[in-house]
């Protein structure tokens, strides 16, 4: 009878063995990437200034990608991810304050704040989960919007959340917040990744693709819209919570309808359905963002959003507008990225040219495809090492275009 | 082949990092404004976004003043620098514009200039021991709260106190209209409702927020027949309630306090000139644009000759602000430009809060006690 | 041919306000049989289809599959209980792989449970499920000879390859009953002979019992053993094939006098 | 009794502007985030035309004109090389166009709001409540619009076009009807509508600023979906219903929740019949 001991050391290595058996570095970059920038940035010790544009760098790839779960995976244009963060804000930082001088450290007070604040936004989601049930598209999108300004609306008016005056944070939690953020960064990302690589990831790009045959196949539709609006929703709450504990003082202001927009500005230049899209999106946004900030100073502020707006517009028409799509595979970053990756595979695989990758091309414009051409599938594969799975070694994976099973 | 190759390239950028990080570790607690040439005065406040005429206003006086003081050759032979970033009246940009600015060398500031703004601006200021000056945020726990700050305009509490005994005394059937969304006027409701109470008086309260700050036809309605309406409220939402308030047919006294300031050029009519407001209008204030006091006068014309735009209440106080720490430094004689801010502040604190330190500015006399708090002889404005 | 009746309906029947789309319809489905629904465009064929797999819930009367009475129930519950379908317009989930469509098929068997949280989580049950499913996808995909292009887009593959993937994506559910909706539409003669085969082969296999709709009335005489004519929401004829097809009600309806 | 009255002139403004969003989303398949915009250059275009010459009518004559190039212009410039691309990029675009009307009227005004007085209007007794002579007008003339709009739609030949448009674009085009002149028209009617409203709205509250357009936008949309976007006489009724429940709300104790109250209501609505009062019910044919 092993000893319980050696059973958990048979359930690690097994746990360990599972996912080191299907490791793809194509899918660990991006988690290889944050560490180490984080571990880089907590070496040099930078300046305050950097340290609160980090903070705010972390806690906005937070609320991309979360809404790119929403919006993305499951296809539901979501405009009241504010309305959430609103609620974590709050909610964390007016219990912070309470439990403040019975739990001592800092730390644990955040932890636990984060998960209170996350589960109070969650079921904030389930609510408005509901109504995505019922609602399609434009009729939801305003049901979002009208959520998140309710909450503003109500979070403004309770006495004990401070009023017009806004709910003080006397404990403020100082300027390595940035390190919790990005180590929630990683787990929100270990978190929403896996579940996209398995066969609930699989569903819920159904229910996007396809609700109707999605229906058909017995996938339950009601479950998976709840879910992923809830799990959503409480990275937001968490997100809001770390933004409640970073800063002094918290009001109604800064969770409007144009904080929503900018998420989703986020998510959708990054590329719905693109993890590695919406964090790219959201760093470069808040650089962008801080950076007009201090070196438009005075009165040239209004330009800030005319520079604001002009990015936008130009992006979005440069990627989306079918007339400019042969410049677009011209000159773009993706067209540039794709030559040098050819060039890397044809001196690679010049000695055995079979195994070359046949590259696929899909383009649909519908409401429900997505506008950004992203190669969904492979988001999708599931971390399991095919070649094991057919007896007769690896060969037969590889399909007779040369594409190995994922 | 594949697996050696990623292999090698991932050690050697591991190597790369490494290096890299070594060659740029800093100091954190350093001096940022050890090579100033100049003193560098900083602020945050709203330039775009709804509040952003309150935060022009204060930007122009204060530039206005750093203007005349490096114009009259500076603190002895060194001059001033000034920047205002723009916050947006949001904690989290005020909190990236101080960064910057502390960053760039600032010694001194005006603090913000909305009060939930301010006590971000506020915090951060205390951790660096960095005075403020906050020209316009008047909620109280913005000062009380910590031992570097200062304010140059009234406390929300001792204005709806005064508010509350003025007319108490004159007026029997009592409005208010005030606007939930904005901590200057429910700091002032506040205190003005407390007052009332101990005086035994009472009154109808209506309010507005943010979002619907445009129509005010339910609430003049309501309080149509009542001889005066206190409005503890900015002159821009003030302006619409009086032009609403002819329209209804209402002629109450129209009471506000030092945020009705700059009401006077939202009803007059540009052609014509005159007011199209019939209504009495008071307010406190410690500044009134066409008083004959000299100091006054003479900023009045600078700011006319420089933006040709009649100053407000927040203009002056922005260059009241600048003004006291630089009489503030001239008499404690600084003269160390590269000197760290927490020096600064404590010279600076030191000097103002001598009971002998008198500041005449555009917005009247004014000292200050040791909590940071002025206190100002205020000025009842009539017209009509 | 075993006489156990697989699905029973007595008086099915809808009314879309006031219209009766389809009504009074009695169908005795025997386990493995290959039945017909044949009739002109707009006789209530596709109509019958979104009753049995409740996309729309009849007005009128019941339907049992192997004895259990399914009307009005959910879509996702019907199809656990083992009714299957294809569409008239491929509806396909074009994002995905050919593999990823049908893996999507075998979501809900139960031999493949799995909490979300456990896949989040990478516990073993994750890694095993997803196995075992791949190897059942591919089994199924040899058997439709779609194995070489299962990492192709389902969107990229020729018209005739997606019609059968949408079949082994129904057959992914293990249904008891399988519904095709004019499978052979669209298909030139020796891609409609190969379907042919293939329904045949699905039938012997999986011992399937498939209801299918068709306006080819070769593929249909062919294939089915029994068929029901429906003509204007209500049953012509209901016989063998041949029977059916001879009937001098069905010939005037079909090409008119 | 006058809250009613204020409440219906409010309504008129939303419903004016709702028009707008539903004929571009009716005809042209999409959401003009900008459209709240518009109104606030037509209100800085009768602030600019009121202080050079005081005529109240010119004024308002250079806004309408102003706003129908403006709404043409936004129409070719940014939603026209979209036309394919999805919806939602088409709402990310219009959302940038949305920051630059305001960037750029930020630049050129300033952010200080500015009083804009049109016509001074007197007001007059009923019963125990004073009325505006300002909300009658603006009753009247959202009506009398609303009307023209509805028999321009029916009874001419561009109008049917229209219909045929946002029936089906594709069959509208094999029928030979130039579908980009129809969504050109369509956007320059709204922006035209959009005017109207802004010159309701300096009515109403007389001063301009920046983001005048944010608010009254998100509410007229919402004013929109509740009618049931898509549907003219839908637009009327959401806008109407929307400013006598907001103007009810602030004379009640209520009236910090206002806002949470409107936006409760719509979802109230949406959730008994999800495509709003006279919405369309649009079955995905299975």
């Amino acid at each position: 009878m092993t000893s319980c001991f050696e059973k958990i050391k048979n359930g690690f290595v097994g746990y360990f063995g599972n996912i080191k058996r299907g490791f793809k570095p194509k899918y660990y970059i991006n988690y290889a990437v944050i560490t180490l920038f984080l571990i880089i940035n907590i070496i040099s010790q930078p300046k305050t200034s950097t340290t609160t544009l980090l903070a705010n760098i972390g806690i906005a790839i937070i609320l991309a990608v979360s809404l790119n779960l929403v919006v993305g995976f499951l296809g539901e244009l979501s405009l009241g991810h504010a309305g959430f963060m609103c609620i974590g804000a709050y909610i964390g930082t007016f219990i912070s304050n309470q439990i403040f001088n019975t739990i001592g450290s800092k730390v644990v007070v955040l932890i636990l704040t984060m998960i209170i604040g996350g589960l109070v936004a969650a079921i904030f989601g389930y609510i408005v989960g509901f109504s995505a049930l019922r609602l399609k598209g434009d009729y939801l999108a305003i049901v979002t919007l009208a959520f998140g300004e309710i909450v503003r609306n109500i979070c403004m008016n309770i006495p004990a959340f401070g009023g017009a005056i806004g709910l003080k944070n006397p404990h403020r939690y100082g300027n390595n917040l940035y390190i919790v953020a990005f180590v929630m960064v990683l787990v929100m990302l270990i978190l929403i990744q896996n579940l996209i690589r398995s066969k609930h990831g699989r569903a819920i790009t159904a229910i996007r693709d396809n609700e109707i045959a999605a229906r058909a196949m017995g996938i339950n539709v009601t479950y998976y819209k709840l879910f992923a609006f809830v799990l959503s929703a409480f990275f937001a709450g968490v997100a809001g919570v770390l933004y409640g504990s970073f800063n002094s003082i918290i009001k109604y202001g800064d969770f409007s309808f144009n904080k929503s927009i900018e998420i989703l500005v986020m998510v959708v230049l990054g590329g719905m359905g693109s993890i590695n899209g919406s964090i790219i999106a959201a760093a470069l946004i808040t650089f962008i963002n801080t950076f007009l900030q201090n070196k438009l100073p005075g009165d040239l502020s209004a330009l800030r959003l005319l520079v604001y707006a002009l990015i936008l517009m130009v992006v979005v028409i440069f990627n989306n507008a079918p007339a400019l799509s042969k410049y677009k595979d011209k000159y773009s970053l993706s067209a540039l990225y794709k030559k040098i990756y050819a060039k890397i595979t044809d001196k690679l695989y010049a000695k055995h040219p079979d195994k070359k990758q046949a590259i696929i091309k899909d383009d649909s414009a519908s409401w429900s495809s997505i506008p950004t051409k992203i190669k969904m599938d492979e988001v999708l594969s599931t971390d399991i090492n095919t070649s094991e799975t057919l007896p007769g070694g690896n060969e037969n994976d590889i399909d007779t275009e040369g594409k190995r099973d994922e | 082949m594949k697996k050696t190759l990623a292999r090698i390239f991932s050690v050697a950028l591991v190597l790369v990092m490494a290096v890299a990080t070594l060659a740029s570790c800093g100091g954190s607690a350093k001096n940022y404004a050890e090579n100033n040439t100049e003193y560098f005065i900083g602020a945050t406040g709203p330039l775009t976004g709804d509040a952003s005429s309150y935060g022009i206003s204060v930007n122009n006086g204060a530039k206005l003043a750093i203007k005349e003081i490096n114009a009259k050759g500076g603190l002895n032979g060194k001059f001033f620098k000034y920047e205002m970033k723009d916050d947006q009246a949001t904690a989290s940009l005020t909190a990236s514009g101080y960064d910057a600015l502390y960053e760039a060398g600032m010694q001194i500031s005006i603090g913000a200039v909305t009060s939930g703004a301010c006590e971000s601006f506020a915090s951060k200021a205390e951790e660096n021991n960095l005075l403020f000056m906050t020209p316009s945020a008047s909620t109280a726990s913005v000062i009380s709260d910590r031992s570097n700050g200062f304010r140059i305009c009234f406390g929300d509490p001792d204005q709806g106190v005064l508010a509350a005994r003025n007319i108490a005394a004159k007026y029997t059937k009592v409005g208010v209209i005030y606007d939930t969304s904005s901590d200057y006027s429910k700091g002032v409701y506040d205190a003005f409702a407390a007052e009332m109470n101990k005086l035994g008086k009472s009154f109808t309260a209506k309010t507005f927020d943010a979002e619907n700050n445009k129509d005010f036809s339910a609430q003049v309605e309501a309080l149509k027949d009542c001889d005066v309406i206190f409005l503890p409220i900015y002159y821009t939402e003030a302006g619409l309630i009086a032009k609403m308030a002819v329209s209804k047919g209402c002629n109450a006294v129209l009471f506000g306090c030092d945020g009705f300031d700059g009401i006077k050029d939202q009803i007059t009519n540009k052609e014509t000139g005159e007011l199209e407001v019939s209504n009495k209008i008071m307010y406190i204030t410690p500044f009134d644009a066409n008083s004959t006091d000299p100091t006054v006068k003479s900023f009045v014309d600078a700011y006319k000759a420089e933006y040709n735009l009649l100053p407000d209440q927040f203009a002056a106080d922005g260059y009241d602000a600048v003004y006291a720490i630089y009489n503030a430094m001239k008499a404690a004689n600084v003269d160390n430009v590269t000197i760290s801010p927490s020096e600064l502040c404590d010279i600076v604190r030191a000097k103002l809060t001598e009971s002998t330190f008198v500041f005449k500015g555009a917005t009247g006399e004014v000292t200050w006690n040791e909590k940071g708090e002025p206190t100002k002889v205020p000025q009842i404005v009539e017209f009509n | 041919m075993s006489d156990k009746i697989m699905l029973k309906t007595e008086h099915l029947g809808i009314t879309f306000g006031g219209l009766k789309a389809a009504q009074d319809i009695n169908l005795n489905i025997k386990e493995k049989e290959l039945y017909g629904l044949i009739g002109p465009n707009g006789a209530g064929k596709t109509t019958v289809f979104n009753m049995l797999t409740g996309v729309y819930k009849p007005t009128t009367g019941k339907f049992y599959l192997d004895g259990e009475d399914l009307t009005g129930k959910s879509e996702e519950t019907i199809n656990k209980k083992g009714i299957a379908r294809t569409f008239q317009n491929i509806r396909l989930f074009n994002n995905m792989s050919v593999i990823r469509n049908v893996l999507v098929g075998l979501h809900n068997q139960p031999q493949f449970r799995c909490s979300p949280f456990e896949s989040m989580l990478r516990f073993p049950r994750h890694f095993e499920n997803e196995k075992a499913m791949r190897d059942k996808a591919k089994e199924l995909l040899r058997i439709f000879g779609l194995e070489e292009e299962r990492n192709n887009l389902a969107c990229n593959l020729p018209y005739g390859k997606q019609r059968k993937l949408e079949i082994a994506r129904a057959l992914a559910t293990n249904p008891k009953l399988l519904l095709l909706d004019e499978p052979a539409a669209g298909m030139n003669p020796n891609e409609t002979e190969e379907l042919m085969e293939t329904v045949r082969k699905i039938r012997d296999e999986f011992n399937m019992t498939i209801l299918l709709i068709e306006h080819d009335l070769k593929f249909v005489s062919g294939l089915c053993d029994e068929i029901t004519v429906l003509n204007f929401g209500t049953v012509l004829a209901q016989g063998t094939a041949e029977e059916a097809l001879n009937n001098p009600e069905v010939v005037k309806a079909y090409i008119g006098n | 009794m006058s809250t009613l009255i204020d409440g219906l002139s409010l309504g008129s403004v939303y419903a004016l502007i709702a028009l707008g969003y539903t004929m571009v989303y009716g005809i042209a398949k999409m959401l003009n985030f900008a459209h709240g915009d518009i109104i606030m250059v037509g209100s800085y275009a009768i602030f600019t035309t009121m202080s050079l010459c005081g005529f109240p009518l010119v004024a308002i004559l250079v806004a309408v004109v102003v706003c129908t190039l403006l709404g043409i212009a936004i129409e070719k410039v940014a939603y026209k090389p979209l036309r394919g691309a999805s919806p939602l990029a088409v709402l990310i675009t219009a959302i940038g166009v949305s920051y630059l009307l305001q960037g750029i009227a930020q630049l050129i005004y300033g952010s200080t709001s500015k009083p804009v007085t049109i016509i001074n209007m007197g007001n007059f007794q009923i019963g125990n409540s004073t009325v505006r002579v300002s909300s009658i007008v603006t009753l009247v003339v959202g009506a009398i619009l609303m009307v023209i709009l509805t028999l321009f739609i029916n009874m001419t030949k561009t109008g049917r076009a229209m219909i045929a448009v946002s029936e089906d674009r594709g069959a509208a085009e094999l029928m030979g009807i130039n579908v980009n002149k129809i969504i050109s028209i369509t956007f320059a009617i709204g922006s035209a509508l959009a005017a109207a409203a802004s010159v309701c709205y300096l009515f109403q509250i007389p001063s301009t600023m920046p983001t005048l357009g944010a608010m009254p936008g998100i509410k007229a949309f919402t004013a929109a979906v509740i009618g049931g976007i898509g549907s003219i006489p839908g637009a009327v009724i959401g806008g109407v219903l929307l400013g006598v429940i907001e103007n009810v709300c602030k004379s009640t104790p209520l009236s910090p929740f206002t806002t949470a109250i409107e936006f409760g209501l719509l979802i109230v609505i949406l959730l008994v019949k999800p495509t709003g009062i006279l919405g369309k019910k649009r079955r995905e044919k299975v």
